[in-house]
């Protein structure tokens, strides 16, 4: 066994360095940089293609998946000795997708095997990009609560309403939908899990403007859109499953933007701006304000280290998902908070001539949705003091 | 003298409400953005004010003002702070008026006055070097040479510097960058030779701007009266008092949007309002909203009547008003969901409004640092 | 008009100059030195003695109330003056009584004549001493749903029940209760405000061990105690009027606890105990908690400055109770925090050589009931939210 | 190294889990102080859990020990935590058997680990000289003589120092206080003469003592091998850990004490813990005991591993254990209302265990100013 993974290792090592263009190589600065598909999209680069094909063919868009499906089949253990020669070889992703990290799990454990075989395939092909169509303007944090309708026409659903919050709506060529089936019963009942093509007539995405300014979320609209039946999800009126199950791995995902999205280190924003007299902090209440945030950052990572462990050991807990969306988007917005007092007045400006034109006043201001997106802290809090301490509802 | 309003002053702060509420409300300020303006105000709205009296709130009867004081002054930034109204009330009225006041020669009162009052003249007051507030910075100087002044440096975060007529020059006469001797303050005409004015508009789509002296000459009858630094810390002082006011009145409204909007907002079958841990976080808003009114109230008087630890005051109010409405700001948001975030509706406003009301005339912390020094610690 | 007070305070001047004893100037470090009253209290010296009789006979014990009650009948102005220049000259407090801060605001509002006569003339002549019987082991912030009951018998009510957090309660002679006289309404509607002779058979009080050692609290027990009916104050099962009404004067008392209680400086026990370097607090941390407290401390009586000056306009809100009641408790608890961080190792000690046997420490851990007492910080906020805010119940 | 105990740490720590409820529940603590006990802890209990292993944890199989390191310890630690057992565990298993560990002698480790390991031995650290932890603050001095070393200085909390057979005494060699140089560690006898020891009852009802040295001579032999400054260090470093280890013990054990009576306590008719403002406050608790179980297992791991860090990780430990136990147990006296502030229920022993373990070996504070200095601010 370990004999196998060593020679994997090296294998796979081997392999990249070969075959990874030095292009694709490096840190990933913006995912906008990165190879999103679909229908509209385009290589930015022959390497980026160069790339994209080799991985595919290697099975390596989606290492996990089942062969079957367009997948590399790959184990568990090869799949992370996979990712951490890439790290470490700094390869970029062949393919980023939504596709990959919202809908496909989504798929594995409620599709049939005609839908997994059709639109996993497509996924990893690069043939369809995909959003995801959730919120509601008037459901809000009461996510069960939405409305957009899906009539039963016979041989297809009539749709209509509205989603919001959808990110790259506008760019992309499938949705995953809630959708409202049944209008009779308690409200997470009547909840079915819809994928509609974004070209049938009567869609449409409008582009949203946010306090930070433009942003990659939309508010698509429904008007009598035809949905063939055929494209339902798992049981009619039990979407709601699929659609818990999918918000703890979304929740994971955005607890961990803090960092990742953060292109620098606060400490050094901070030291920078500011100064050091004697090797201590010119501005005494900000040193505090930065130690207890680089205190916290380092036993955040800490923590997911011990969750990572204990998963393995086997002691797998729901409670890591709220406590990381909480806490991770806490410590990114307090992050902001303090770069924006170390920076001063200098990044108050979001034009003219001299300035940086708003970088960080705009992260900032984004910081303040973390907070909000993928349930919001009180939701998190909710979930915490309900599922697993056990506080009784009045 | 009590921590009331007098009548008079009452009847002010309605009628500016009033004013405000029709022709600059939060509206005014988004068209102002969208529309690229390029005076960042709305010149005729600005006349309107002067006619109402609220350039000339601060000056006496004698150079044709009202004499309403900084009390009065305070209703205005406060009702001013609700609307976010865009104006150079700040920058013309509160700064350089305050150091016509204090520190301009009889002639000077004389000619700079009445033309204030009249609402004729912007003005701005030129005096931040750095990134953090910090009075003792002066690198820009100011050598006489016969008859004329020799004005160089660079100057930040001039407030409405891109349309001032005039700038109030805080340069330094002698001594080193840093010392507090040797500052002393000048008027200098905008459109001087050697004057680089970079226009800068902020996350809160006011304007400030980035100013170069570059051998700027001035004739020495435009030097005013600094007699020391304690002048220059007293004109700050009222500045950031003045700023209290407006942050009290930005902090009010963003309060309330967030209340009416809790009470109307249903999710789960009721409105957000019952939400008991909500109703403990609004709790406890609305008790730093009540201690900002006092101590913005006190800080007014204090002004007016003269009280010698108007430094003192002024860092608490500064200080208190940045925290309460940094917390109301950001509760705002939270409070509001997506929808907050959204560019759309209007409480986002307040939070940027917040972050450059915090940066100007010292932060949060500036303000916690000073006070402790002046306790003695 | 003005005139006449002028006079008011020359003349009341002249006569403390003369008539207050040298002993009875000066701080009131601890309450128990006053003078409290009762049928079992003796005057501690003869100059307690001499000043008790000589403000009783100007009817000073409790200026503002009617000729009639045994009061001074001194209008507001009068009466503010007179104890304007018992602070200037530093004159203790004659007579220390709940029967004035506490009971007397309800006679004097809800009592029959005849009962004010009688009970009010008592107060002020230190005959009788009073405790107060509101909370119950089992209602807690739930004050309404007190469960000890009165039931009638004809001439007399039967009590059955115990009371806790009553102060002094084994030194007082009365309490004045809220009990259930009616179990089939409304909790709120079934509960009537009686007054107890604590000599009454069935009666006992027996002293709370609070976590920083002995108290001024009791547990009384009530086992068949018997009644008169006359000792009814205001309408059968009208009582929860009365208690809204006292409720609101106990919260501004324990509000200001804060600072009365309070015999130091924070600022001078901290730079005391951590000391400066270059002007500067030794600890930057802690100046940053000292500095906040401070500026809290200062808007906090600025509040009260302004709160007065509302009143005086007119503008009485009754919000101001909740506020001063949370905000000075919460200041409290934060000086002692700060306090015992200033202090260190040595304010850990409670006995031993060279200790100060933990005055510090008691007061610490008594502190984190004042967050409690007198309504908890909880019941604060909900009050605040509802009466004031509007917010909705669910 | 994964941060998850293995089999055999998991059982020890259920086992010390069982033995503690049994014989040191909260209730034994009360004991000791209504009965004014002599020792401030029950020796009979003491004796078993020596023979328990739990003197050993931290010593090799060489010298009798059980060699569970410092992970196992830290469960021992943790268990005590849960139920403020009062044993000289801190003061001489998780301090003296460290310094011995580390800086012993060969004939030092032969003669006193083993009688350590037996729990034959009661040892004291004796340190601190002034009201907060300062490490290099040593004015105590050790002057050589011949064969001799006399002692002379005084100490203060020395935990269990009134029942102490030998103490290991921090003094100076040489150089001034203050300086990092020329401190090294002695063994010394309790019965040596001109040894003064003032025992100390503390809020917790635990015990320190002033201990004061005149002229006390000790031969040279008992000089241990304290090679550098950061030694000293680490031996703190290590308390630390072991601190925050007992601390996270005391925050669980009051955190599910307090939702237990979150879920019980009716009032308006419902359980107190369906009220949101509670349940966020409890869930926010919940986060903070999470993260402490991460960092308090991760410096365990990493004394055992020798991690060059560990100065860094230990003041995260402790400076996060303090804040952690200070919410939870000031919440645990809140949410109890009146019932949490009377000495009949056992939630107040939380609160006062917290504040001598948030001053012991550095409070929250000095951790912060320390990693603060180690991260270059």
């Amino acid at each position: 066994m370990i004999d196998h993974l060593t020679e994997f290792r090296k294998e796979t090592s081997a392999w990249l360095e070969e075959n990874c263009p030095v292009s694709m190589r490096g840190q990933t600065k913006d995912i906008a940089e990165l190879y999103w598909g679909g229908r509209n999209s385009d290589f930015t680069s022959e390497d980026q293609k160069i790339w994209f094909k080799r991985m595919h063919d290697k099975g390596w868009i989606v290492p996990y998946w089942d062969k079957k499906y367009g997948g590399g089949g790959l184990s568990p253990l090869e799949n992370k000795i996979l990712a951490e020669e890439m790290t470490r070889l700094r390869c970029k992703q062949p393919l980023f997708s939504f596709g990959i990290s919202m809908l496909g799990p989504a798929l594995l454990k409620f599709a049939t095997e005609e839908q997994k075989g059709h639109y996993l395939k497509d996924i990893v092909d690069a043939k369809i990009r995909w959003c995801q169509g959730y919120s509601e303007p008037n459901a809000g944090s009461d996510l069960a609560g939405l409305q957009m309708k899906a009539v039963d026409k016979g041989d297809h659903y009539l749709i209509n309403g509205s989603k919001i919050w959808t990110s790259y709506g506008d760019n992309a060529d499938w949705i995953f939908c809630l959708v409202r089936t049944n209008t009779e019963v308690k409200k997470q009942e009547g909840i079915s899990f819809l994928l509609i093509d974004m070209n049938s007539e009567g869609v449409e995405a409008r582009p949203i403007q946010l306090i930070s300014g433009k942003s990659a979320f939309t508010e698509t609209f429904f008007d009598d859109v035809k949905v063939p039946k055929e494209n339902l999800v798992g049981e009619l009126n039990k979407g709601w499953t699929i659609a818990k199950y999918l918000l703890t791995h979304e929740r994971q995902m955005i607890g961990g933007i803090g960092e990742a999205d953060q292109k620098f280190s606060t400490r050094d924003v901070v030291v920078d701006a500011v100064g050091l007299h004697n090797g201590v902090l010119n501005d005494s209440i900000l040193r505090t304000e930065l130690v207890t945030h680089e205190m916290n950052l380092a036993i955040y990572d800490m923590t997911i280290e011990r969750a990572i462990d204990e998963a393995k050991a086997g002691n797998n807990s729901g409670a890591a998902s709220s406590l990381f969306k909480y806490f991770g988007t806490e410590l990114n917005v307090e992050a902001m908070e303090i770069i924006m007092t170390a920076g001063g007045m200098d990044e108050l400006a979001i034009e003219g001539e001299a300035t940086s034109n708003g970088f960080i006043a705009k992260r900032f201001l984004r910081s303040k949705g973390n907070t909000i997106e993928g349930g919001t802290s009180e939701i998190q809090l909710n979930i915490i003091s309900k599922n697993i301490l056990g506080l009784p509802s009045k | 003298m009590a921590l009331v309003l007098n009548e008079e002053q009452a009847m002010l702060k309605e009628s500016v409400k009033d004013f405000l509420n029709m022709k600059s409300p939060i509206s005014a300020l988004r068209e102002l953005r969208d529309t690229n303006n390029p005076d960042g105000f709305d010149r005729s709205v600005w006349a309107e004010m002067a006619e109402l009296g609220l350039t000339g709130l601060n000056i006496s009867e004698e150079f044709g003002g009202l004499d309403f004081g900084y009390i009065g002054l305070g209703q205005a930034l406060e009702e001013a702070g609700r609307t976010l109204a865009a104006s150079p009330l700040v920058s013309t009225v509160l700064l350089s008026t305050t150091a016509i006041n204090l520190c301009g020669s009889d002639p000077q009162k004389a000619m700079l006055l009445p033309e204030l009052a009249e609402g004729n003249l912007i003005m701005s007051f030129a005096h931040e070097e750095k990134t953090h507030h910090n009075p003792t910075h002066v690198a820009t100087t100011a050598t006489l040479d016969g008859d004329f002044y020799t004005i160089n440096g660079s100057k930040t975060f001039v407030l409405d510097g891109h349309v001032a007529d005039k700038f109030v020059v805080v340069a330094r006469v002698s001594g080193a960058v840093n010392d507090k001797e040797g500052i002393q303050l000048f008027l200098v005409d905008s459109n001087r030779e050697g004057i680089k004015v970079n226009r800068t508009m902020m996350m809160d789509n006011r304007n400030a701007a980035k100013v170069n002296f570059s051998n700027t000459s001035i004739s020495k009858e435009n030097k005013m009266n600094l007699s020391c630094f304690e002048d220059l810390e007293k004109i700050y002082a009222i500045g950031a008092i003045g700023l209290a006011a407006e942050m009290l009145g930005s902090a009010q409204e963003c309060f309330e949007k967030t209340i009416a909007y809790l009470k109307e907002r249903q999710q789960f079958g009721v409105a957000i309002g019952s939400f008991q841990a909500l109703q403990h976080r609004a709790a406890k808003m609305f008790i730093d909203i009540e201690l900002s009114k006092s101590v913005v109230i006190k800080a007014l008087k204090a002004i007016d009547t003269n009280e010698n630890n108007l430094t003192e005051i002024a860092s608490l109010a500064k200080a208190k008003l940045g925290q309460t409405l940094k917390l109301v700001s950001n509760e705002g948001i939270q409070m509001h969901g997506g929808v907050g975030m959204t560019d759309d509706v209007e409480i986002g406003f307040f939070i940027k409004r917040a972050r450059v009301a915090q940066q100007t005339l010292g932060d949060y912390n500036y303000h916690l640092d000073r006070y402790a020094k002046l306790r003695g610690y």
